[in-house]
């Protein structure tokens, strides 16, 4: 979220799309009820009528998958309506800037940008930049007028984006749409503010980063970014699913967004070299320009503190992917089913019901020669051996089951969807025997290394020289106790060496007081450098209890802590005018006294726009201004329509580009898999279908259905469908029917409802279903996870699989 | 001769007895449903749960007891004459204290009136009570219906065995000896029961 | 002590059902074994381990959908059905607060609470105790508020003083359900549409057999008891009984 | 309450009348109830559950959870909970958390108990064993890469923000690179 919960009741328009907010986050509606007390206007757009609907001013439906067509409406009714925030843009976005005249849209290349090679499935994107200066500074013309302009591209873009277009695509009546629009485009008016509430239903498409670049787009139309009500906000699913993004417990980062080393980026100075942003802006702050004290500071909290810059700071005990190598989640699954990978951890985690395309993970666990799954409860993945289907005997994995402590046995913090660090403690002793995972982590680091220090091994270097000073050290080497304190601190960083730095002397051992301080000299260490600050000189920030609310908007400033160095709301001196004055004088985020900035933590403390010595508001760009031209999209720098993998109609309705030109293709060439198939438009598989959650479950439900209360209110796989598609099917109210897709198939209870209605595409009745996937076979009568049904398709640019759009049929069990 | 003439046998005796028993267990056990003030009545029967079991069981005893009862009386309490009659017409002389005496069968024409109406009653009384048994095992609507049938019945039932044992003890001096012993005076049948007193004097 | 009452704003309610949890947390009512039924709404129908629960109701209105939540549970009435034929006094009774709670060491298993509800509300447990929602008499007692209504992230569950709860819906220009009902009901709703649809009576009383037994009949028969035992007495004293001719008893001369 | 005379004479005819006639006198209240979270500690937490960040409290006494609830100083929550998380004291009392390690071998139907230290140290040795022998020094372009593919991580979202770079930290000097978690999915 660039803001956070509270902030939403600032609001004059919620459009909860991609979500459902009152069901999976029922918090957050608390403040969207609070904004619609206030007058604000609730909009629910969904394929299906949800909680959320229930609640809201207006609902529209709109098939799975097109989302983009349906936001690219909005865009141009707000460019035909002139409901834009002329100066917002101006000022805070790349509207100005003039793009390369060479550069082509979809609607000359038939569904494809200028630069496109179809064997590579990629784009040549030398003609998606702008045209520059002498100093290599992007020129631009204000007044938007120049036809390459961004603003005039956009236009035209999406001048293609007719509600009658828009409906032949996502089956919303015009009508709804231009009721959404019109509302929803009302708050480009300074001074209105209007939040966008979304989550997986936008990222779990093969076009899901651009879901949200087209929505990113409306809000820098509109002039929401920054402001108190506005942003651009993921409503994230998991307790500290934000935190563990933060540190990076993925292929492609490591803590703090910092790229993973590659094997081109041969040595820590070209690694810095090559990963940092730069600009010939001199209005731009480029904060990426840090870099190098940010991954300096990484591996000063990661490596023994003996290695010196001559040892490059331990930069060559991270391991290194090859270039263009992915090993994002789906890629894992595909290279275990081929024997690639022997050993795996599950820790917390529950693959074998929460990955698409579930029949291919559950037989690739298969595979494995040993796998360590670490939770609460038992499950369908550390079980997968006994599972439907499966013969024990012929399976040769080793699992070992380790119980950890529930949440409230052992301390720590945790990052919230508004970036809040909050801090927990621990009320018991872990129940049985069961461990807190830190404690796992200690043992496995220590017996690992015991085993590299006593036998030697390959390049045992990264394991010996891992710090882990959390705690005493017995003199057989280990830690009588991990203090989770130590570790915290760690990611916060300390000073190696006493220093001076912004006139502040520090001495060795002091904790730094945040980010700005930080050193690539190899003075300073920081785990994390978003984190710097979290847990400094002022003590735990993230455990911080106070009410004090002075802004009246409800930052609690002084409550736990929020990265970045406690900003509440990112992005905000995009909320003020070139002379720091807030859009909206009753809802300020920052202000400028003439001599500082009042308010939340400024996006940089420099003057306002209008004084020498500024810097641009959006300092993590290069640019310095907000980009509504992205040309670091792999399928284009604005976003177009094209159908999900698996969709009812034959062709795109904009274009002859029927699916994401640049996304993987799992389903064709040699090395195919008989598990990777797809089902477009075929007869077989008729019905649209998505999934989803519910409030009663969380995730694949290993918490939640070992939960009894719980799954008393939720006991069953269900799955929901218009009385239209039941009397078709013969289904009645109640009945057990089987819901089969090209990958797999499960067995549920009908909900026949009102709540799904049948949509008009291309003059054709489309049917679309929907299904929780909170469940699976260890619970007696539960049913099976719904991701036995999704294919193995991913984002382009993120690889998130696409479960929210698929085809299925649907058939009455006798 | 004797002076005594036998009324009741020893089984009609017993059966009398044992329905006049549940029934005064009945009404113990049962007062502390009735109303709040009559709650301390369970503990005579060592707390409500007991009480409400002793009043289920005293209520089938005295069902099947009354019924069996009005069986076996029943040839002489369903036949009314011309003297029945005019017995009910002058409320059998109780409203004065030198009344004349209207010859009654074994029966006087109240007696069988309450002999009648008892049996009804304990029909209904049962009726209701089975339901009441489980208030959660038929309909809410007989449900409630049963608790006022079984409360009407209760009441109309308590002023009738009021007056039933005072006019079989204090009221009419020796009418309780027949159902005591068995026996009643000479004295007694003559004045209460003189169509009866002829017939058995007869033999 | 003001009465209190929970207000029901079933505008506000998304069906989160913290609600039914919370209140089985915090009165450790074990979970039951459910099958789906074609419905979210799970238990079907209140038990004794479920207090409260909320019922889904869809309703079309044209083009447009309606979902409608509403909480159901005791409405804690003034003039509450459970306590006037309950037999055992303080086993089911009001608190200071105007709450219908219960004893259990009180209930005496008769269960004439179950059919002298207007709601079909109270049910019995395992041990053949009475249970049901009693606004966590418990909590309330010591100044917290009933588990249900400190969940409810949306306040469509709120508990407070009722004349208060009343005014200020008023003030905010919301229609009652609930204000003067059986002597004013302890769980007040605001709807969206008639009480029938939300499944609620649309005047509800105590069954007419349940006044006429406890208000009529009751009186009455205490008053025809001692009435019969006084006729009988001034019978004895004015009239008299019959008394025998001894005489008659003589046996007959003759036949010696 | 003050009697006078009249009063009392009243007073006491009529109840004393009530009682005789039985008519119900009001049901009488019952006494004051212990509340059972007084004198528990309490601690606060947040919820385990989605990303909104409320905070629960936990109450407990001897060691034991007694009850959770929502911690109406917070600011998000206020108080408040939803469903999931106002259910979080069955995640302690719950017979089905599995308390001890369990291992599954090659071939076999079922679990076995072991314990902690048999479990960490076949664990500790598998990794060694795997990554000995599929560690690459150097890819087929002869770079340098340290790393072995052949062990891979998922997981995990609901780990403390602590606990998430220690695991990172952790994975990474073992040289692996397939790490994942939920936030892909």
């Amino acid at each position: 979220m660039t803001n956070h919960w509270i902030d939403i009741r600032n609001s004059d328009v919620v459009l909860v799309m991609g979500s459902n907010a009152a069901e999976n986050h029922p918090i957050s509606f608390h403040y969207v009820l609070e904004a619609k007390e206030h007058g604000a206007k609730i909009l629910s757009v969904d394929p299906r009528f949800t909680r959320t609907s229930a609640r809201a001013d207006i609902y529209a439906p709109l098939r799975s998958g097109t989302d983009i067509a349906f936001l690219g409406g909005m865009i141009n009714y707000i460019l035909n309506n002139d409901l834009y925030h002329k100066e917002y843009l101006q000022l805070h976005t790349n509207a100005t800037f003039l793009v390369d005249p060479r550069f082509r849209m979809p609607g000359d290349l038939d569904g494809l940008f200028s630069g496109y090679n179809t064997a590579k499935r990629s784009y040549d994107k030398s003609t998606w930049d702008f045209q520059r200066d002498a100093d290599g500074v992007p020129k631009s013309d204000p007044s938007l007028q120049d036809p390459n302009c961004v603003f005039q591209l956009l236009k035209k873009h999406f001048s293609r984006y007719t509600p009658e277009v828009v409906s032949g695509i996502t089956g919303t009546p015009v009508k709804k749409l231009e009721e959404i629009y019109r509302t929803y485009g009302a708050s480009g008016k300074p001074g209105k503010a209007a939040t966008i509430m979304y989550a997986m239903g936008w990222t779990q498409h093969t076009v899901g980063t651009q879901n949200i670049r087209t929505m990113a787009i409306i809000q820098l139309l509109l002039g929401n970014i920054g402001v108190a009500g506005g942003g651009v906000n993921a409503l994230r699913g998991e307790s500290n699913v934000q935190g563990s993004t933060d540190h990076c417990l993925l292929f492609h980062i490591l803590p703090g967004y910092l790229p993973t080393p590659k094997a081109s980026l041969k040595d820590l100075t070209t690694y810095i070299k090559k990963t940092t942003p730069t600009t010939n802006d001199p209005q731009s702050a480029n904060w990426w320009g840090n870099r190098g004290k940010y991954i300096t500071s990484l591996l000063r909290a990661h490596f023994d503190t003996g290695l010196g810059a001559a040892d490059e700071f331990g930069y060559q005990l991270l391991p290194k992917l090859d270039d263009g190598q992915n090993a994002s989640w789906l890629m894992l699954f595909d290279k275990m089913i081929r024997d690639q990978v022997k050993g795996f951890f599950a820790w917390g985690q529950n693959p074998a019901c929460s990955g698409s395309n579930a029949n291919k993970v559950r037989e690739a666990l298969s595979r494995l020669d040993w796998m360590v799954a670490v939770n609460l409860f038992d499950n369908e993945t550390a079980s997968f051996w006994k599972g439907p289907g499966m013969d024990p005997a012929k399976i040769d994995t080793e699992v070992f089951f380790l119980p950890v402590a529930a949440s409230f046995e052992k301390e720590g913090s945790i990052t919230n969807s508004g970036r809040w660090a909050q801090w927990r403690y621990r009320a018991v002793k872990p129940l049985g025997d069961s461990r807190p995972d830190s404690e796992i982590m200690t043992e496995l680091q220590y017996r690992v290394a015991k085993r590299y220090r006593d036998e030697g091994g390959a390049f045992p270097d990264p394991i010996l020289k891992l710090s882990w000073n959390y705690g005493f050290r017995m003199p057989d080497g280990r830690l009588q106790e991990l203090d989770i304190h130590a570790v915290a601190k760690e990611i916060n960083g300390y000073f190696l060496t006493d220093k001076v730095v912004k006139g502040k002397a520090f001495r060795k051992g002091d904790l730094v007081p945040s980010f700005a301080y930080l050193q690539d000299d190899g003075s300073t260490s920081s785990g994390n450098w978003l984190y710097c600050q979290s847990y400094n000189g002022h003590g735990n920030n993230m455990a911080r209890r106070s009410h004090k609310d002075p802004s009246g908007i409800g930052l609690y400033p002084e409550w736990a802590w929020c990265w970045p160095v406690n900003r509440r709301i990112l992005y905000n001196r995009a909320s003020v005018n070139a002379d720091g004055v807030p859009w909206n004088s009753q809802r300020p985020v920052i202000w400028w006294t003439g001599s500082g900035w009042k308010g939340d933590v400024p996006d940089g403390g420099w003057k306002p726009l209008s004084q020498p010595g500024t810097r641009k508001s959006f300092i993590m760009l290069p640019d310095g201004v907000a980009s509504i031209f992205g040309a670091k999209m792999k399928e284009g720098p604005f976003p177009e329509h094209y159908e999900p993998l698996e969709s009812p109609i034959k062709n795109n309705p904009l274009s002859g580009t029927r699916t994401n030109p640049a996304m993987k293709l799992f389903y064709e060439g040699a090395e195919k898999l008989p598990e990777d198939v797809y089902y477009s438009n075929d007869k077989r598989y008729p019905f649209v279908a998505t999934t989803y959650r519910v409030t009663e479950h969380w995730q694949t439900g290993v918490m939640s259905r070992n939960t009894p209360w719980l799954l008393e209110m939720q006991p069953q796989l269900f799955v929901e469908m218009s009385p239209e598609l039941a009397a078709d099917r013969a289904i009645g109210h109640g009945d057990m029917v089987k819901v089969s897709s090209g990958r797999g198939s499960v067995e549920a209870v009908a909900i026949v409802t009102r709540r799904f209605r049948p949509f008009k595409i291309e003059g054709a009745t489309i049917h679309q279903v929907g299904l929780p996937w909170c469940f699976g076979w260890e619970t007696k009568n539960a049913g099976d996870s719904a991701n036995l049904l999704t294919p193995t398709a991913g984002d382009a640019n993120t690889m998130i699989p696409e479960t929210k759009a698929f085809m299925v049929n649907v058939e009455k069990l006798s | 001769m004797t002076n005594t003439i036998d009324r009741f046998g020893t089984a009609s005796r017993v059966l009398h007895w044992l329905v006049a028993i549940s029934f005064l267990l009945l009404v113990l056990s049962g007062l502390g449903l009735y109303a709040h003030t009559f709650f301390g009545y369970f503990d005579l029967f060592g707390g409500p749960q007991q009480g409400i079991v002793v009043h289920k069981w005293a209520g089938i005893v005295f069902l099947i007891g009354s019924v069996l009862l009005f069986l076996s009386h029943a040839g002489e309490v369903c036949r009314f004459d011309a003297d029945d009659r005019r017995w009910i017409a002058r409320l059998g002389g109780y409203l004065s204290r030198n009344a004349e005496e209207i010859p009654q069968g074994k029966f006087n024409a109240g007696q069988k009136l309450f002999g009648i109406f008892a049996v009804i009653a304990a029909l209904v009384m049962g009726a209701t009570g089975l339901v009441i048994w489980d208030p959660t095992a038929y309909s809410r609507e007989l449900t409630q219906a049963s608790f006022l049938l079984h409360s009407i019945f209760f009441n109309l039932f308590m002023v009738g065995m009021i007056v039933h044992v005072y006019l079989a003890t204090i009221g009419n001096p020796g009418t309780l000896e027949g159902m005591l012993y068995g026996q009643v005076r000479r004295s007694w049948a003559k004045k209460h029961a003189g169509k009866w007193f002829e017939k058995v004097a007869k033999n | 002590m003001k009465r209190k009452a929970f207000l029901i704003d079933t505008t506000r309610c998304t069906a989160c059902r913290s609600c039914q949890v919370a209140c089985k947390q915090w009165n450790k009512l074990d979970a039951e074994a459910t099958v789906n039924r074609g419905s979210y709404e799970n238990p079907p129908d209140l038990t004794p381990l479920l207090y409260n629960q909320i019922h889904f109701i869809e309703q079309e209105q044209g083009d447009d959908l309606r979902w409608l939540f509403i909480n159901r549970r005791c409405m804690h009435c003034a003039d509450a059905g459970c306590v006037k034929v309950c037999p055992s006094a303080g086993a089911l009774y009001h608190t200071k607060e105007g709450l219908v709670a219960y004893n259990r060491e009180k209930c005496i298993e008769c269960h004439y609470c179950v059919s002298g509800c207007p709601f079909d509300v109270p049910r019995y447990d395992a041990k053949q105790k009475v249970t049901k929602c009693h606004a966590c008499s418990d909590r309330v007692q010591n100044g917290l508020l009933p588990a249900c209504a400190k969940a409810c992230p949306t306040q469509a569950l709120s508990f407070g003083d009722r004349d208060q709860l009343i005014a200020e819906a008023k003030a905010a220009g919301k229609k009652l359900y609930g204000e003067n009902d059986l002597g004013g009901l302890g769980v007040l709703y605001v709807l969206d549409d008639e009480p029938g649809t939300y499944r609620l009576p649309k005047n509800p009383a105590i069954p007419a057999s349940i006044f006429f037994w406890k208000d009529v009949v009751k009186p009455l028969g205490i008053l025809g008891f001692w009435g019969a035992v006084g006729v009988a007495a001034l019978h004895y004293v004015t009239i008299g009984p019959k008394k025998l001719d001894d005489a008659d008893d003589q046996p007959r001369k003759g036949g010696e | 309450m003050q009697l006078n005379r009249r009063g009392f004479l009243k007073f006491s005819g009529g109840a004393v009348a009530g009682s005789v006639l039985g008519i119900g006198l009001k049901a009488a209240e019952a006494e004051a109830q212990p509340l059972a979270i007084q004198y528990a500690r309490e601690t606060t937490t947040i919820c385990p559950y989605c990303a909104v960040g409320c905070g629960l409290i936990v109450h407990s006494r001897g060691g034991e959870v007694i009850n959770t609830e929502g911690d109406p100083d917070h600011p998000i929550n206020r108080g408040t909970l939803c469903s999931k998380g106002a259910s979080i004291y069955q995640l302690r009392h719950n017979d089905k958390r599995v308390t001890e390690p369990m291992y599954r071998a090659k071939g076999s139907n079922q679990w076995q108990k072991v314990s902690w230290d048999w479990a960490l140290e076949q664990i500790a040795e598998r990794i060694k064993t795997t990554r000995d022998a599929t560690f690459m020094e150097k890819n087929s372009k002869g770079q340098v890469v340290n790393r072995t593919d052949a062990i891979a991580s998922v997981g995990s979202a609901a780990l403390d923000n602590e606990e998430c770079y220690l695991l990172q930290k952790l994975l990474r000097s073992w040289g692996l690179v397939y790490i994942e978690h939920q936030a892909r999915i």
